[in-house]
């Protein structure tokens, strides 16, 4: 187990190592082969040690490297904790990641920084690994570090366009925002329990009390907004969209944003301790999900109505952590990224036929001209959707009914995303595939024709996996799938259950029934039309004016104050008092100089005047 | 009443050099030719000898007219003459702004201060049996003062020689015509 | 008796202060010597009163290396003058103010 | 009959030696038909300097084995504090005449009435430090201040050198009048002018009436504090140092403050010493003013011998110091100071001379813009001099500040240790200017200083000095420490 | 068995006989150069070699290679020198600043004097890193000035007078107060032991103090400090000085200097005046966590690349003095290992910022564009070095930094966690300093330059070799120093139970 551990981590690393020792001579092919290679092992290492796994007892293995940072009582290893939960998520995320960077080795084809890319995304990867394996806080947020980076440089991969060089710094600073929670929740953590080891901190967790549990909770949420892009936090995921596609699908879709997700999801037996703080997640995710998906349906970049949907669908996940429902949350974790992936890689394929148009209104009819890429969309599209009997439909449906179970309030916000979800994702698909070509500007009057294999295996894997990816979780056999995997490590039943089964019936049909309400709604007013001010908010296209709002309340302010206090605090305040007393001294000089006139009767005077002085003092000494 | 308590000649002694003092040092600082000054010192150093005569100081009497007015007023004389100063002061008008108004203050405090410090201190407050024999009068204050200077005094009095050579060299030098520089090879 | 020592310790106090008022109100450099020599008197006339109140010949024999001294700073007090004299034809020591600041 | 007082000769010899090598030159100088050449006097005084020295060697021997005494009738005292004054002013001599000659020949003027007078007024300053009578000390005092003054006005070529002596000679005389009316009225407050009698008087009467004491003892502080020129007694400095050939400025600056301090600690201290919570606030006011107002005023120069002058005001602040505390330590790190800064100070001045051409005109600070471009062993020495009197740590300079701030500390002086440590600040600001200048790129065209051997080598040894007990101060602090053990009542 | 202290003495005197060397050969162009780095090699080994034997377990106190000569006991002047924890990496840094910036910020105008100076900071720096006497250690801390003052005011920019001097009076006031402070303690100990005068940080140590005494010296010892690290708000001196210096004076005043005043805070400040920390704490920790946030809003409207790494210092020497002042162990040591994080990771600063000057002849931002195209060698070495600057895990900045927010909020949460939102300020600025002069599309100009050289990669192997190691391994480094850590928070606590 030890070796197979060690080696889902060092594989991607290796390939990093190898490709920036030997890159500069290599093909592209060679590149893009190490670099999928390495992933690959990684997956395959992770399929052995999940086996592994499954034939153990202890489903609890820590493996220990070294003792990374040793200072008084605080002991952080450099060790990896292989449970189900860990597991799970490094099964979806090498898995993925391998056919993404299959299918970026064609995408970025002939790029100038295209070792630099591969690069990137092993480090990402590993980061990635890291931050789902590590068996400590600390070990996790060098991992949430490291795929933040990775994201960054990735975003602002076109380095020379301004709009990808401020969308990395802009992820990165949310980012940063929401670490400074993940930083005060360790510090609240280690505090209180003197530990930051996963094992160690569960089996402590008397020792927080409901108010220092909320705060940890608080601290944590706000750590997951900035990584899984939530609100408060959310607007800086469809800025990151101006990284190359297959960053999108990677990053931006499957992996990193759920991070946030993970994270919660990890800290499990610490969110028990306090129900106003889960509920505070939920109503954060439920947010999330309803404006994203509003958003959504007014964006005209085919990739920022992805990214949005991305938003609200990780608002479903925090919502179904906020609800308790950990391993629903999974659940719909693990099919998003299967049907997202192929979405963002889908779109990448429309994008690069159209070569790099992202343009909605500049689409339509393309159906026929991508005769792999429009099936495994549609899939996708359905998926996402919550029709069944697509992934999408499954993960979903356990969320909302674990949502109705809890809360119905929270229940009929989710809902009403649902509709929205298939409401936007259906204009999606028309606009691109249906109606009337609007490409032939762009191409030049051109036929747009597919990509190689290596664009369309991925599509094609990623289809079959969100066909049957609702297969690892169905209702009716929570205790053979994924949920009785992930028991040891949630030990709660998930609330859903409590429910009976008419009425889980009853909610599947619901669901169903807002699918095809938003489906339709979208093909009677898309059908025929690519512009619309009706149903195109501005209001809606900017955000809520989010960024807006940011701008004139936090940035512009802090800015500004920034100048303000360079030009008067430090320039006339603080060093204006140095520079005066220092002045003082010459000033005092060109004063004193005149009391030396020349004249020696002066001189002699001042003698006179100070011995008077003295003598006054002299005087006074002896009293009168 | 002063006539009581103190013999009257020493009164009129006190008086009689007071004035000449006086008058003679406001002459000093009042005439505006250097000829009259000088003469007007002569009056003050003459003032002081009588003063010096009252107070038992016989010889110090006979060396201040003889070395003072004698040779040092003399030696002013001559210099004034000699470089043809012996008109009035420039008429123009004083550089210095309120140098004589800071100058009476500084003064006029200093010498209240001084002269307030010594009252305090009833005047004197030296033990006269720390330095030996009483002062003695006329021939015997010579006798005196010469045993004094060339026992007590005798490494000051031993010095003053250095002291008159290297003024003598000094002077000799500044007041020296200057030569040109190849001789002074 | 005598007239008290006070008077003349006073007498001398206000023939010094003259002397140093000459000092500075006067730009003769001839007589500014002249009131250091009324200075000096001052000083001899405190030592003599001195001695007598004290009985003591010290300060008779100080008021000896007064005079010296007083002679000595005459002479070469002059011969600057005199060089002076020699170079800028004045005795004025208000035009002697080249070097200030 | 009189009896002539016994004389111990070792203690006088020194004063001896220097007016005899003095009268020596004179003679023969008068004598002679063809004139004694230049080399040949400074060869004679050095001469005398090194035979100071070595009788100085000798009479430290004589005391470490018999103790201090009195003798000629109490006027001299002979003690460790007297000899290493005497080594001081006797170093400073033999550098003096030394640039002197250098000076001689560079501007053309009498070589040999320079060494006449250096030496004599030598004799006065060593008079000042070993005297035990306040008449001695006024003697001593004279001597060097007449000396000074012909020194001062010797520079027949330029005319500031005679209104800097006219100057020097008022004001002078005007402190030495002060001075003398002071021993006046301590003659008059104590019966005697004797310093170490004085002292006895002091300790064993309880003054009723301490008003002429006071008066008396104000009065020659006073007149102190002007020859050590500290503020409000400063103003002729700037203008005397600046006027005043290079060389005898050097002279000045070092030979002066050693006599004057020396005399100073003397009288303030062994004397009046039972009244120095009378001195004290006067003393204090000194300091704040002197270290202050030079190093301000310092700011505002552009010549660089006035930058020296409000230098040296700076620097008598600190090594009134010591006097303020008014402890063994206080005298031990004023004598610290004032015998360090003598080689220091000549060396400079050194410098400065030779930078300022024939004419001894060329002192505007723009004159070494580059210097330490074109000869940088001259600027670096020139830098290192400088840095010493900035107070850089590990020359001389620090320990110097670092001895008399500490003693005041131990005398709970917290007040004027800041101060004075903040006005080193300032100052900082002109010493670093000007050796900032001294690297300059700009104008770097300018003509070579030559440097003669004799200058050449009071340089070196004033860097050397700075360099070495910069870093090893033991033997200087050990001779000041032991000088001033004892000493005090 | 307690080395011997002739290993410290090396590595004093090694610099000083290299100016003797460099001097020597100063006629033939670019001996001195060679003699130069040979000499600083010499140095780095001995360093390394004294790192190696230094046995943090030798004492309870963790001082190893002590000596104690008195020179002049008048003065209290004498040769102490000794080696501990704290000391240890500093000493380290010492010797590299003193490697990369010859090597990496070669200016050849009157190169044997640029070198010698450069040598004698580093025999000043190291002198009071290893002094374990206060006066001694001042004269250490003083001798840095004045060849600081020649490295700004002979090779400086425009303004290098003015920034000089404005260092130099600055720095010079702020040690007044040092220098006061240092001879009360030690008159306060000569009149209680009736000996002579000691200045040995042993025997001050333990001079007892009263309440007042302590604050009033703390505050004098403090305001050195403050002034020399720079704390806000005595940090002025600052950006001008670093940007008018050549680059190799920039290296050694922010690298290495700033530091001075950080372990001096350390070593005598706290070490000496426990009792005042009780009342002082607070304050500092308020300067400090003012100057994260402060320092970061200026690094964000600086307007060229060295000011910016001097308002990024001041945020980071807040780091570092919150960590120091916390009393908290974890911190302590974070704030040990990022005085020399910081000082390694400023080293990158400057050096790539000197070669950019080198090329472009200029550090405005507004003058600097798209840089990564051109140079994309370059581009990756300085986001490793500012990626560590912001604490990304993995690399050196982290731990220390991260050491410091933890340890400090069991002590003083809030300040802790206004002191975290200094790791978003650090991105800001940084990421958009990143921005603007490596992203978008370069003009002209900034298309032209050339990228980094294969001699300036070496420059830079150590410090991303460093940055890297001591992100990944820092035990080695921390059990080196932890135990003299732990002696000073048992001292201190001692002294506070004590009252």
């Amino acid at each position: 187990m030890a070796h197979f551990a060690l080696l889902i981590l060092i594989a991607p690393l290796i390939g990093f190592l190898f490709n920036a020792v030997n890159g500069s001579q290599m093909k592209e092919k060679a590149i893009g082969g190490v670099a999928t290679a390495a992933i690959v092992v990684s997956f395959i290492s992770t399929v052995v040690c999940f086996f592994q796994l499954l034939g153990d007892s202890n489903r609890e293995v820590t493996v220990n490297f070294f003792t990374w940072i040793h200072a008084g009582t605080l002991t952080v290893p450099a060790a990896v904790l292989v449970d189900p939960l860990s597991i799970t998520m490094c099964l979806f995320v090498t898995g993925i990641s391998a056919l993404i960077h299959l299918y970026s080795i064609s995408y970025m084809h002939g790029e100038k920084d295209f070792r630099k890319f591969f690069l990137y995304l092993n480090l990402f990867v590993f980061s990635m690994l890291v931050l789902v394996l590590a068996n400590n806080l600390v070990m996790t947020f060098v991992g949430w570090e490291g795929v933040g980076v990775c994201s960054y440089w990735l975003v602002s991969f076109y380095f020379d366009r301004d709009a990808a060089a401020s969308a990395g710094k802009k992820a990165f600073v949310y980012n940063r925002v929401g670490d400074v929670g993940l930083l005060v929740a360790m510090f609240l953590i280690f505090s209180h329990s003197g530990t930051l080891t996963y094992l160690t901190i569960f089996s402590s967790t008397g020792s927080f009390s409901p108010t220092v549990a909320t705060l940890i909770v608080l601290s944590l949420l706000l750590g997951a907004t900035g990584k899984s892009a939530q609100i408060p936090l959310f607007n800086w995921l469809p800025d990151a969209m101006e990284g190359p596609t297959p960053v999108s699908a990677l990053i931006h879709a499957a992996t990193m944003v759920t991070a946030g997700v993970f994270l919660l999801v990890r800290m499990s037996p610490v969110l028990a301790l306090s129900p106003s703080g889960r509920t505070t997640i939920a109503v954060v995710g439920a947010l999330t999900a309803f404006v994203a998906a509003t958003v959504a349906t007014s964006q005209r970049d085919i990739k920022k109505v992805l990214a949005f949907s991305t938003v609200s669908q990780i608002g479903f996940m925090v919502l179904a952590v906020g609800v308790g429902a950990y391993s629903a949350a999974i659940f719909l974790m693990i099919a998003h990224a299967f049907f997202k992936a192929l979405l963002f890689l889908g779109s990448g394929s429309v994008i690069h036929s159209l070569h790099g148009e992202q343009d909605l209104r500049k689409m339509g009819a393309l159906a026929k001209y991508l005769p792999l890429t429009f099936p495994t969309f549609l899939i996708g599209w359905l998926a996402i959707s919550g029709i069944p009997p697509f992934a999408g439909f499954w993960a979903k449906g356990d969320v909302l009914t674990n949502v109705y179970a809890h809360n119905r309030l929270l229940w009929i916000f989710a809902l009403a995303t649902a509709v929205l979800t298939a409401y936007y994702m259906s204009r999606l698909f028309v606009l691109t595939f249906r109606g009337a070509e609007r490409f032939r500007e762009v191409t030049n009057g051109e036929d747009p024709h597919e990509s190689s294999w290596m664009m369309t295996v991925p599509l094609v894997v990623l289809a079959v996996l969100a066909v049957l990816g609702g297969g690892i979780d169905l209702p009716w056999v929570h205790n053979h799938s994924l949920a009785s995997f992930l028991e040891p490590t949630f030990g709660a039943v998930p609330a859903g259950a409590s429910l009976s089964v008419a009425t889980q019936w009853g909610l599947s049909i619901v669901d169903i029934a807002a699918a095809i309400l938003g489906l339709m709604v979208a093909f009677s007013i898309w059908r025929d039309k690519h512009e619309s001010s009706t149903f195109e908010k501005n209001f809606l296209e900017q955000v809520w004016h989010w960024d807006g709002f940011y701008d004139a309340t936090i940035g512009r302010p802090l800015t500004a104050s920034a100048r303000v206090g360079y030009a008067v605090v430090e320039e006339k305040l603080i060093d204006g008092a140095v520079e005066g007393v220092g002045a003082l001294a010459p000033r005092m000089a060109s004063q004193f100089k005149l009391l030396q006139t020349g004249f020696v009767r002066q001189y002699a005077l001042a003698m006179v005047l100070g011995i008077a002085l003295i003598m006054i003092y002299l005087v006074a000494r002896i009293g009168f | 009443m002063l006539a009581l308590s103190y013999a009257l000649p020493s009164i009129i002694v006190f008086v009689a050099s007071a004035a000449l003092i006086l008058t003679g040092a406001v002459g000093v600082i009042t005439l505006k030719n250097p000829v009259h000054a000088a003469l007007s010192l002569i009056m003050t150093l003459f003032g002081v000898a009588v003063a010096f005569i009252a107070q038992q100081a016989d010889f110090l009497a006979a060396v201040q007219i003889i070395v003072y007015a004698g040779a040092i007023v003399v030696l002013f004389l001559f210099v004034i003459m000699f470089l043809g100063v012996d008109r009035r002061e420039g008429v123009e008008v004083q550089p210095l702004v309120g140098q004589k108004t800071l100058a009476l203050f500084g003064v006029v405090v200093t010498i209240s201060g001084v002269v307030f410090m010594m009252a305090r201190s009833h005047w004197v407050t030296g033990i006269p049996s720390l330095s030996g024999s009483k002062l003695a009068n006329g021939a015997h204050n010579v006798n005196q003062l010469g045993t004094s200077v060339f026992t007590t005094y005798l490494f000051a009095f031993e010095a003053t020689a250095a002291l008159l050579i290297i003024a003598v060299v000094g002077a000799v030098l500044l007041a020296r015509r200057e030569r040109s520089t190849g001789e002074a090879q | 008796m005598n007239v008290p020592a006070a008077w003349y310790l006073v007498l001398a106090a206000v023939l010094f202060g003259i002397g140093a008022y000459g000092l500075l109100t006067r730009r003769s450099a001839l007589i500014m010597f002249m009131c250091l020599e009324l200075m000096l008197n001052a000083v001899n006339l405190t030592f003599v009163t001195f001695s007598r109140t004290l009985s003591d010949i010290g300060g008779q024999a100080s008021v000896f290396f007064v005079m010296v001294v007083a002679a000595a700073e005459v002479t070469v007090g002059l011969g600057i003058v005199v060089a002076i004299f020699r170079r800028r034809s004045t005795t004025s020591v208000d035009e002697l103010s080249e070097m200030k600041g | 009959m009189i009896k002539i007082p016994s004389a111990h000769y070792l203690a006088i010899a020194p004063v001896l030696i220097y007016f005899g090598a003095s009268l020596a030159l004179l003679i023969t100088s008068a004598l002679r038909r063809s004139r004694l050449s230049a080399s040949a006097a400074t060869s004679l005084s050095v001469l005398s300097s090194v035979a100071v020295i070595v009788v100085a060697v000798f009479e430290w021997l004589y005391v470490s084995r018999h103790g201090a005494s009195e003798t000629v009738a109490h006027a001299i005292v002979l003690d460790r504090f007297g000899v290493l004054a005497t080594v001081a002013v006797a170093l400073g001599t033999l550098l003096t005449s030394l640039v002197a000659k250098d000076w001689a020949t560079r501007s053309k003027i009498l070589g040999i009435e320079n060494q006449i007078l250096i030496l004599a007024t030598s004799a006065g300053a060593i008079m000042m430090a070993v005297a035990n009578d306040l008449i001695v000390i006024f003697l001593g005092l004279e001597i060097l201040s007449i000396g000074l003054y012909v020194l001062v006005a010797m520079d027949r070529h330029r005319a500031r050198s005679a209104e800097a002596a006219l100057k020097y000679f008022l004001l002078g005389g005007l402190a030495a009048a002060i001075f003398i009316y002071g021993v006046a009225i301590l003659y008059g407050a104590t019966g005697t002018t004797t310093i170490s009698t004085m002292s006895l008087y002091f300790a064993t009467n309880y003054l009723l009436h301490p008003g002429l004491a006071y008066l008396g003892g104000a009065l020659v502080l006073i007149a102190f504090a002007f020859k050590v020129a500290a503020v409000p007694f400063h103003n002729w400095a700037p203008d005397v140092y600046e006027g005043a050939p290079t060389p005898i400025t050097g002279y000045m600056a070092a030979i002066v403050k050693v006599g004057a301090f020396l005399g100073f600690i003397r009288v303030i201290l062994s004397g009046l010493g039972t009244n120095l919570d009378t001195w004290r606030p006067i003393l204090f006011a000194l300091i704040v003013l002197s270290t202050v107002v030079g190093a301000v005023l310092g700011l505002a120069q552009k010549n660089v011998k006035r930058l020296l002058a409000y230098s040296s005001i700076n620097q008598a602040g600190f090594m009134l110091l010591g006097l303020w505390a008014g402890t063994a330590r206080g005298v031990a790190s004023t004598l610290f100071f004032v015998c360090t800064y003598v080689p220091v100070i000549i060396a400079t001045f050194a410098i400065v001379g030779l930078v300022s051409g024939a004419s001894d005109e060329a002192h505007d600070i723009d004159s070494y813009r580059g210097l330490g471009r074109r000869q940088p062993w001259l600027g670096a020495a020139l830098a290192v001099l400088l840095l010493s009197q900035l107070g850089a740590p590990f020359t001389l300079g620090f320990f110097a500040k670092f001895s008399v701030v500490a003693s005041a500390l131990d005398a709970s002086g917290t007040t004027l240790g800041l101060v004075t440590m903040l006005s080193a600040a300032i100052a900082a600001v002109f010493y670093l200017r000007w050796t900032q200048l001294l690297f300059a790129d700009d104008k770097v065209s300018q003509s070579r200083v030559e440097i003669p051997a004799a200058t050449g080598t009071v340089i070196a040894l004033g860097v050397a000095t700075v360099l070495i007990f910069g870093v090893w101060p033991t033997p200087i602090m050990w001779l000041c420490q032991h000088a001033s053990i004892a000493f005090l009542p | 068995m307690m080395h011997s202290s002739w290993w410290l003495s090396a590595l004093l005197l090694v610099p000083l006989f290299g100016i003797a060397l460099v001097l020597l050969v100063r006629r033939r162009p670019g001996a001195s150069y060679v003699a130069g780095i040979g000499v600083a090699t010499v140095e780095m080994v001995l360093s390394i070699i004294v790192a190696w034997m230094y046995n943090p377990n030798i004492s309870r106190t963790g001082i190893d290679f002590a000596t104690r000569h008195v020179i002049s006991a008048p003065l209290g002047l004498a040769y102490d020198v000794s080696l501990d924890g704290i000391s240890l990496l500093m000493m380290l840094l010492t010797s590299l600043t003193l490697l990369l910036a010859l090597i990496g910020a070669r200016d050849k105008r009157r190169e044997p004097a640029l070198i010698s100076w450069l040598l004698v900071l580093t025999t000043a720096s190291m002198g009071s890193f290893l002094a374990h006497d206060l006066l001694l250690f001042f004269l250490f801390f003083e001798l840095t000035l004045v060849p600081s003052y020649f490295l700004i005011s002979q090779w400086g920019g425009a303004e290098r007078i003015r920034a000089a001097m404005k260092f130099f009076v600055y720095t010079f006031v702020g040690s007044v107060p040092l220098l006061i402070g240092i001879l009360f303690l030690g008159f306060k100990n000569q009149h209680y032991v009736r000996g002579a005068l000691d200045f040995s940080y042993t025997t001050l140590s333990s001079v007892s103090l009263t309440h007042t005494a302590s604050v009033v010296l703390f505050c004098a010892f403090g305001f050195a400090f403050a002034v020399k690290a720079p704390i806000w708000p005595f940090h002025t001196w600052s950006p001008i000085t670093y940007a008018e210096a050549p680059t190799a004076g920039s290296i050694e005043m922010s690298a290495l200097l700033a530091k001075l005043g950080s372990y001096g805070l350390v070593r005598f400040a706290i070490g000496l005046f426990p009792l005042a920390l009780n009342d002082m704490r607070p304050i500092v920790l308020t300067l400090a966590v003012i100057g994260i946030l402060y320092g970061s809003a200026m690094a964000c409207v600086a307007a060229d690349l060295k000011r910016v790494i001097a308002y990024s210092s001041v945020a980071q020497m807040g780091f570092i003095i919150l960590g120091a002042i916390s009393g908290s162990k974890i911190a302590m040591i974070g704030a040990v290992l990022l005085m020399f994080n910081h000082g390694v990771i400023t080293i990158g600063f400057f050096l790539l910022v000197g070669f950019i000057e080198k090329r472009r002849q200029v550090n405005t931002i507004k003058d600097l564009r798209g840089l990564q195209s051109s140079a994309p060698v370059m581009a990756a070495l300085f986001t490793v070095v500012l990626l560590a600057s912001i604490g990304l895990p993995g690399l050196s900045g982290f731990i220390s930094e991260y050491l410091i927010l933890l340890g400090t909020f069991a002590t003083h949460a809030w300040w802790a966690v206004f002191g975290a939102l200094g790791v978003v300020g650090a991105a800001l600025y940084w990421l958009w300093v990143y921005q603007r002069v490596f992203h978008g599309q370069a003009d002209s100009k900034n298309r032209e330059i050339e990228d980094v050289n294969s001699k300036e990669r070496w420059v830079l192997v150590p410090v991303v070799a460093l940055i890297l190691v001591l992100g990944v391994f820092p035990r080695p480094a921390i059990d080196k120093i932890s135990p003299s850590i732990t002696n000073l928070i048992v001292h201190v606590s001692q002294a506070g139970a004590s009252k």
